[in-house]
């Protein structure tokens, strides 16, 4: 393996970590608000982990281009959805979850 | 490499069916579009797995049109299916048949 | 290599199982809101059985429709729906959404398993070579105008095809307009939040759109899938509480609905009248018209699906009448 | 088994739960989810069929229609779902009549 071989690889496994991270937080998490906070640490932190290791091994720069736009776009989407979830659902009365 | 690519594709494969949990259990609506939201992200980095593994560039475009309509259907959700708002919907809608 | 292969075979299987079982959720669940989230869901899962048929084109398509359009459409329906049954005060003979499923009943299940045996065994009796048209494509993809085989049959081979389904979509939201008027939905204002991710994401879906369009000579895109993104961007608009100007809803509206099939039943007309057959391009100019086509195709198909999503004909609609 | 069999096979039992399914459901939403996946079902095995011999390239034609199929399915569902909401607000329920109980 060559050595960019061996930290894109690395930064895979650790983008699917994070994925695994969130998975678990979304099952094991107690309310909507903290749920959101576990599943946004997938959509920006694992996503864009796993762009940067694919985004190493790209042919060419239109790849790393694309690559990029598409976890922008993840991160935008993801991040406008998660505060209208939580806006709306404190608006519909979910009261936040405390110990 | 292509072995890494793959493996991790089939896991987040397995993510994806351990967050179906979720959709099933619930309990509110806002849960379920939250693992909708987090099956998204999950399929856009499937796909740019498969894509570099297949070295099939189109896939990339695919994940491209997941990132940009999952946002589509989360703000659908937000807007129009928001348990309890209907109410209100309703009014406004008589209010204007009377006119 | 066999590492990848089992690899590969394993998720096939997972896929499919996941497909039959999210299905069956779909169908069975009480929750007729888990229901649409399951479904779009089954969307997510068939893009992803499209890629692995070595299908991009209809990954595409799926990925457009089946996970954004359909799930919105299905999400405003089942609000309106609520609305309409906690109105009319039968809300405890409506409520019991899950109780309609009479698993009890013997007759459709001999049914599904007659159906499903009778049809499996038809599939695993073919001959495992597939007689198709490829090699046909193939031999005749450089007089067609485009590379994308895909295109090739759409606006080429199979124009008739498509101009049909054109049509089609066109008679759906007539079929539509003619149950009335658009049914305004009170949602409240849309907040600065939603109202800058549309601001953004709008310019991009059309982008994104344009570019499908354009690539799909070439590659995996085209027509379909490009008016299903720019619809998607009209939905997105209208969720925000966009709203068309009322001068835009009567002509212009009504253009852009028939751009698509009007070019071409025109373009049909011309090879008629040429001496041609029914849309025969000539080799020569293939490439451009097949582009004009989808253009207006693309339009068209984006206009119908975002006019389809508001469920009647828009509110501000006097000037034909 | 070859994975187009395996995709083929899934398309009729996605297609036999949406019989089972359109058989069964009164409520109308979900007959019109049935009819969706019985839809995907069709389209799988089209798709999957043409795709046994996996050396030639893929045969573009049912592509082509699947395509197609899937952008008339989705305006035939807004149809669908414009006629139900017609008729729950003209009779109150998203069923249609009975023959047993009238």
């Amino acid at each position: 393996m060559m050595p960019s071989d061996c930290i894109s690889a690395a930064l895979l496994i650790a983008g699917g970590i994070f994925f695994l991270a969130g998975t678990f937080g979304l099952l094991r998490f107690p309310d909507v608000y903290t749920r959101l906070h576990a599943l946004t640490k997938a959509d920006n932190v694992g996503l864009g982990l796993m762009v940067a290791g694919l985004a190493l091994q790209a042919e060419s720069w239109a790849v790393v281009g694309k690559l990029l736009l598409i976890w922008l776009l993840v991160l935008l989407a993801g991040a406008s959805v998660a505060h209208l979830v939580a806006g709306q659902a404190l608006r519909t009365g979910t009261r936040p979850w405390k110990r | 490499m292509q072995s890494i690519y793959l493996g991790l594709a089939l896991f987040l494969l397995l993510n994806l069916g351990a967050g179906m949990w979720r959709v099933l259990r619930g309990p509110t609506a806002p849960d379920r579009m939250l693992a909708a939201q987090l099956f998204g992200t999950t399929a856009v980095a499937v796909l740019l797995l498969l894509a570099q593994a297949t070295a099939s560039a189109a896939l990339r475009d695919v994940a491209l049109v997941f990132a940009l309509l999952a946002a589509v259907t989360a703000v659908a959700f937000v807007r129009r299916a928001w348990p309890g708002q209907e109410a209100g919907g309703r009014r406004q809608e008589a209010g204007h048949d009377a006119e | 290599m066999e590492a990848v292969n089992l690899m590969l075979w394993t998720f096939d299987t997972l896929l499919g199982l996941g497909l039959l079982w999210v299905a069956w959720r779909t169908l069975a669940c009480a929750d007729l809101f888990k229901g649409i989230v399951l479904f779009v869901a089954f969307g997510l899962l068939m893009a992803l059985a499209w890629v692995r048929l070595d299908a991009p084109d209809i990954a595409l398509a799926e990925a457009a429709i089946g996970a954004g359009v359909t799930g919105a459409l299905l999400m405003a329906a089942l609000a309106r729906l609520r609305a309409s049954e906690t109105d009319e005060g039968s809300a405890g003979q409506l409520g019991s959404e899950g109780s309609d499923a009479e698993p009890s009943q013997w007759l459709p299940v001999v049914i599904l398993l007659v159906v499903a045996a009778g049809l499996g065994h038809a599939l695993l009796s073919l001959p495992p070579e597939a007689v198709g048209l490829g090699a046909e494509i193939a031999a005749h993809l450089d007089i067609s105008g485009v590379s994308n085989p895909v295109t090739a049959v759409l606006l080429n081979f199979r124009g008739y095809d498509t101009l049909l389904e054109m049509v089609v979509l066109f008679v759906a939201l007539l079929g539509v307009w003619s149950l009335g008027r658009e049914i305004e939905q009170g949602a409240s204002a849309p907040g600065p939040v939603l109202d800058t991710l549309a601001r953004i994401l709008a310019p991009v879906l059309i982008l994104v759109a344009a570019y499908l369009l354009w690539v799909g000579a070439h590659a995996p895109g085209g027509a379909f899938q490009a008016g299903s993104v720019l619809g998607a961007a009209g939905l997105l608009l209208l969720l925000a509480g966009w709203r068309p100007r009322a001068d835009l809803t009567a002509r212009p509206l009504r253009l852009a609905l028939v751009a698509g099939p009007g070019t071409f039943v025109a373009v049909a007309v011309v090879t008629l009248l040429t001496g041609a057959w029914l849309l025969e391009f000539p080799p020569k100019h293939a490439g451009t018209l097949i582009l004009i086509l989808e253009a207006t195709a693309t339009l068209s198909i984006g206009v119908t699906l975002a006019a389809l999503f508001l469920g009647g004909r828009p509110r501000h609609d006097q000037e034909l009448r | 088994m070859n994975t187009a069999f395996l995709y083929a096979l899934v398309g009729v039992g996605l297609f036999s739960l949406g019989l089972y399914a359109l058989i069964v459901h009164a409520h109308l939403l979900r007959k019109i989810l049935a009819i969706n996946v019985m839809g995907s079902g069709v389209f799988l095995v089209l798709v999957a069929l043409a795709r046994r011999s996996r050396d030639a390239p893929p045969d573009a034609v049912p592509q082509a229609m699947v395509i197609t199929g899937i952008v008339v399915a989705v305006s035939a569902t807004a149809l669908a779902l414009t006629l139900m909401l017609k008729l729950s607000g003209e009779t109150g329920r998203a069923e249609l009549p009975d023959d047993r109980r009238n």
